[in-house]
């Protein structure tokens, strides 16, 4: 299967062709939209914006919440996807399909879901209320919004990744005298690193693009909870070119984070 | 002026609907800047949005509706403090093509042509409600009559939700016409996007309220920015932005 | 003293078994394929637990039903070479064998020291810091061999510990093991089709069969039953 | 690792408990809200949403939507994700993170994005609308939309279940007379399956859930574009009580299928 | 007829082979751990390509850096029993020993037929629909041996294929192999780090070292080459 440039293949060739056309197709369909984007804009209307101060505040706030939001998804998650993945409990499944629920809701209701339970007259909202903690429209429901949206993509991919790892492994470490918490730490989190990395990364993205329960439980303040794809949605009230501006900021950005990510992970392994 | 010297700043936070975007961006910069220690929290999203964030408990100032209807659904609900309610700005029904106008339309009465991509608002939002109550009014006039009305419905290719979902597919040229407020484009728009004016006799106004929510910590800052906005300053802003303000002393 | 009596439901047969090993004392276990070895070394180090039964080592009640003890696999200072290695694969070879010892919480230094005298000893010093996943087979079942050795356990439970080495090295690690477990003064458990383990490993051999102690004793008792069939190809045409 | 009810445990149930305890807070904070949900309405007002043609009718094209979506998603990104675990070519890496950009893209930009590239004078749909084919405003649209905010989803997870296939296997394959084409379908995909299942399912959810690119590029026409985010939102302009009826539908609608696929693929495995 | 000259380079050394396989004779290798044996078998069965070299099979050439063919490893028709046995986790015994049959379109009940002889043949009939991850070790090599078996290669290559397997099938299975061999009129490469293997099956013998031939011949002929110090501790201490 590994490419033998110059060597005679019986035959195969023109299936590689065909599979490949199609996957260039696929590619295609994917980045063009995003390449025409780039192709709006002008590269000074694009610097011109990066030093607008709205610009600043949302792109910091966005990246700060977003790597916040990753790290509590990752710290609950891991944990939740290894029993998951490991133990064989009653009801395992439903609390499996529950964590994937927050995907299929549109944002939009789950911003209104997430006020009718942490909003000041929210199911549980109103008792921290009473205590004067008030969450909603505050950089931290941009958060907790981020969390709701973004954790079923790290749970579901890590829960994969730690399936796919041999007990065997588990198996001979704890012979060796590691302690459940060592066997997690040392053997299973790093054979499933790929998978856990990816995942994050994945959660990561998702909630640098969260806009609809962001805007619904977290309002639209700037420089306290006006994150990119808020400043992008307003901005698009008056100016559709700088919002593309903005959204081209935004890919950019986001796309060098995951590039590095991937990078410095992969040497770490 | 009188410049009110608060001892420590003051933070009104202002839930605007977000066709008002633009003109509250720059009234709460001029109010900023003739009052200091006062800071003006704008947050924009549809009326809707925030009517919801409001019944839910979000800790608002003055709230600036795009329809009577949620303002009227916040005073029933007791969240408004009712006798600062107003209706202080008029607004007026445009039609907008693109700047190259591909379907070549001119009026109104080039909407009823077949194969016309038109895009209005669903009946549940305010633009797209008035949509409505003036293609009745055309239905009404024997010049167009209610076959008008049909074929114009017929043509109907999206029904949106919000207004920020109908500009960018004229500015991108994908429909060639739609429905939206006079005020919905943008002076950065303009380019891409130009507007028709529709015969008052066969418009809808629509009229946007303001007001002080009941439990605002900050009434009389919150008076003072009311007062503003009503007076010349905003009401410049506003007119440039394609408002019809509706004067204080009526 | 190792003691064990274990009952265990497998898929066509129930296992029972009763062994005692002493300190010092290598047992070795034979059998057909399927028979049961490899799951009583699982039963022993705690990978498996047994339906029923009672396990002690040293003094130490590993596992009783009856008193519903069950010290958990981490704790049980027992070293098992598993059938299949059980490399960690994202380790290189010193790591490999350092994993238990860094699980001790040993310090740095003398894991250096430990681990390079145990890799020189099963002649893998060159390899320290390949990726296991770059061994020949034989390689890899030394270095697991020698991650067990490296703790210095209180039992050893040897699964087919020489059967990818090759000859020169099996002698030599032969003669090693041996002298180890003298030395250390530990019980040995080691399951082999080696005739030669048998005999030069094993102070007493255990038959099992369908999850049974089918015949035990010396090497020559047990490889002189040449009426069980079994045995006579075991211990081959001619006499041992 | 595994529990065993009544055995004696040397302090280990403390930190069992801590971690249980952290476990169902989180999994507290994703069903709570949408939970909440379900206290706002009445059964009643529920079954009768369900039974009103514009639920029936976005239902519908929801589900007929997210379903071919994923299919085309699956069917793409299979090899994709197989070349991409498997072949060490120049710039896989950057392909592999352009495949993620759709993620961060808010879906509004998205929509946008779509439309520069396949509207009537897109990048590419302009040589469409020169045949007479446009895109944009049709169900095709909704389906389009769909693969593109989904796709990445799929094919991430793909990747790494790929990767942590065992080459040793595929070897092994070969030497037995199977073709690079067997070796994916019979070796590889099966080995893969239980990530290959999950991340189908992360995708065909997110294209349940998607409202903001399917607006902006398709439109929001009842019965031909109007999936159930779009119907939800729509409704919520008028009611917000009908809507949250609308999102409980989508929620309680996706569970089933969701559990469903889960059940399904989990036997034939 | 198979012919091998390969050159690869590997970490340590570079192995750099030439063999030769008359149809009907079994090559059995030897050596150290280590020493290239099974990365030999990889280049022969087009898991791993040569860097140099070529290796022709019954007059067709599988690999030639020369005029830069490589027959893909699913079209070479061998046999490689993987040293790891590399059982597919996913299929039932049966499953795993149907598989290159199916890959070769054979009729479905003609599948069955072969498949269940295979497996009567190799004492494997009732573990059929198990699962291969629920085998002891002995089990799954001799699984594997039935799943390249069952193919008729034309060439078999096997690592090891007895290492696991208990003494009593062992000498089965060997008689079996060597009857096949014949029979079929294969060329055969075997590599063992068993005496008896060596002596009974091979016709012909080779001592492998860091990636060369360091001798070969009859077995009587190698095995009496006591000067060398791999093959003394392999012959053992008797002579063979
Ligand atoms: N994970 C498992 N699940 C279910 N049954 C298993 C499992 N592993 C092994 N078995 C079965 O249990 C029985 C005993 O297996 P065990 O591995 O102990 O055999 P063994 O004596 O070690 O054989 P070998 O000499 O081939 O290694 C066999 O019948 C085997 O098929
Ligand atoms: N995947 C790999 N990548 C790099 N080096 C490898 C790989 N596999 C094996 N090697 C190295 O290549 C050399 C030859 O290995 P090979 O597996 O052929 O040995 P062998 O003769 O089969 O040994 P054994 O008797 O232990 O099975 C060894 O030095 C080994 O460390
Ligand atoms: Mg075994
Ligand atoms: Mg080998």
């Amino acid at each position: 299967m590994i490419g033998h440039g110059g060597w005679k293949w019986a035959g195969r060739a023109a299936l590689t062709l065909i599979v490949a056309a199609l996957l260039a197709l696929f590619l295609l369909f994917v980045t063009l939209p995003v390449a025409s984007l780039f192709l709006r804009i002008s590269p000074e209307a694009f610097f011109r914006s990066l030093a607008e101060s709205v610009v600043i505040d949302a792109l910091t706030l966005s990246l700060a919440t977003a790597t916040v939001s990753t790290a509590v998804v990752v710290l609950f998650g891991t944990p939740l996807a290894l029993v998951n993945a490991r133990h064989d409990y009653l009801g395992r499944e439903i609390i499996d399909t529950l964590t994937d629920l927050p995907i299929v809701l549109p944002p939009a209701v789950a911003g209104i879901a997430l006020l009718m339970a942490f909003g000041r007259r929210g199911v549980v909202g109103q008792y921290f209320d009473a205590f004067g903690i008030s969450i909603a429209f505050t950089t931290v429901a941009v958060i907790l919004a981020q969390i709701f949206v973004a954790s079923p993509f790290y749970i579901r991919q890590a829960r994969a990744s730690f399936e796919a790892v041999d007990r065997l492994y588990e198996d001979a470490a704890r012979t060796l005298g590691a302690s459940p918490a060592t066997v997690a730490l040392r053997i299973t989190i790093p054979l499933a690193w790929s998978g856990l990395v990816s995942g994050a990364i994945l959660s990561f993205a998702r909630a640098l693009g969260e806009f609809g329960a962001t805007i619904m439980f977290a309002g639209n303040f700037q420089g306290r909870t006006q994150t990119m794809p808020l400043a992008i949605y307003t901005t698009m009230q008056g100016d559709l070119d700088a919002a593309i501006s903005l959204a081209i900021i935004l890919v950019v950005i986001s796309f060098a984070v995951i590039a590095a990510v991937k990078v410095i992970t992969r040497r770490s392994v | 002026t009188t410049t009110i010297e608060a001892p420590e700043e003051t933070t009104l936070t202002v839930f605007t609907a977000a066709s008002l975007t633009g003109a509250f961006t720059d009234i709460g910069k001029a109010y900023e800047a003739q009052n200091k220690g006062v800071n003006v929290e704008l947050v924009f999203d549809g009326s809707q949005a925030l009517r919801t964030q409001i019944e839910q408990g979000a800790n608002v100032d003055i709230f600036v509706s795009a329809s009577t209807k949620h303002m009227q659904a916040l005073q029933d609900g007791g969240f408004m403090n009712n006798s600062t309610v107003v209706p202080f700005l008029e607004n007026n029904l445009a039609l907008i093509v693109p700047a190259d106008n591909p379907a070549g339309i001119k009026g109104l009465a080039d909407l009823n042509r077949s194969g016309v991509k038109l895009v209005i608002g669903t009946k549940d939002v305010p633009f797209g409600d008035y949509t409505r109550q003036m293609l009745e009014n055309l239905a009404a006039d024997p010049a167009y009559g209610p076959a008008y009305r049909d074929a114009v419905m017929g043509n109907v290719i999206s029904e949106e939700t919000a207004v920020s979902s109908v500009v960018p597919k004229l500015a991108l040229g994908e429909a060639d016409a739609a429905i939206v407020y006079k005020s919905d484009v943008s002076k950065d728009d303009l380019d891409k996007v130009t507007r028709l004016d529709i015969p008052a006799v066969y418009n809808v106004k629509a009229t946007y309220p303001l007001g002080i929510l009941a439990e605002s910590p900050s009434k009389t800052e919150a008076e003072s920015f009311i007062a503003f906005v009503r007076g010349p300053d905003g009401s410049a802003i506003l007119t440039e932005y394609g408002f019809d303000p509706i004067s204080a002393e009526q | 003293m190792l003691s064990v009596h274990a009952v265990r439901h497998l898929r066509d047969f129930v296992l029972d078994i009763t062994l005692s090993v002493r300190p010092g004392e290598t047992l070795v276990l034979i059998g057909e394929n399927g028979a049961g070895k490899s799951t009583v070394l699982n039963l022993i180090s705690g990978i498996l637990t047994p339906d029923e039964g009672e396990i002690t080592l040293a003094g130490r009640t590993l596992f009783s039903s009856a008193e519903r003890v069950a010290v958990p696999a981490e704790n049980r200072k027992i070293g098992h070479l598993f059938q299949s290695y059980a490399l960690f694969p994202h380790m290189t070879v010193a790591e490999n064998v350092a994993f238990g010892l860094r699980c001790r919480k040993v310090p740095r230094p003398e894991i250096a020291f430990t681990v390079g005298n145990q890799l020189r000893a099963m002649n893998l010093a060159d390899l320290a810091d390949v990726n296991v996943s770059r061994l020949s087979g034989g390689q890899r079942q030394r270095v697991a061999l020698a991650r067990a050795l490296v703790l210095e356990p209180e039992l050893l439970l040897l699964d087919e510990p020489l059967a990818a080495v090759d000859m020169r090295a099996q002698a030599a690690m032969r003669g090693e093991l041996r002298d180890r477990i003298r030395v250390a003064g530990i019980p040995c458990i080691v399951v082999t089709h080696n005739l030669r383990d048998a005999v030069e490993l094993g102070d007493r051999l255990c038959l099992i069969d369908e999850g049974r102690v089918a015949a035990e004793g010396s090497p020559e008792e047990v490889l002189g039953m040449r009426e069980n069939g079994f045995i006579a190809s075991f211990a081959g045409p001619q006499a041992p």
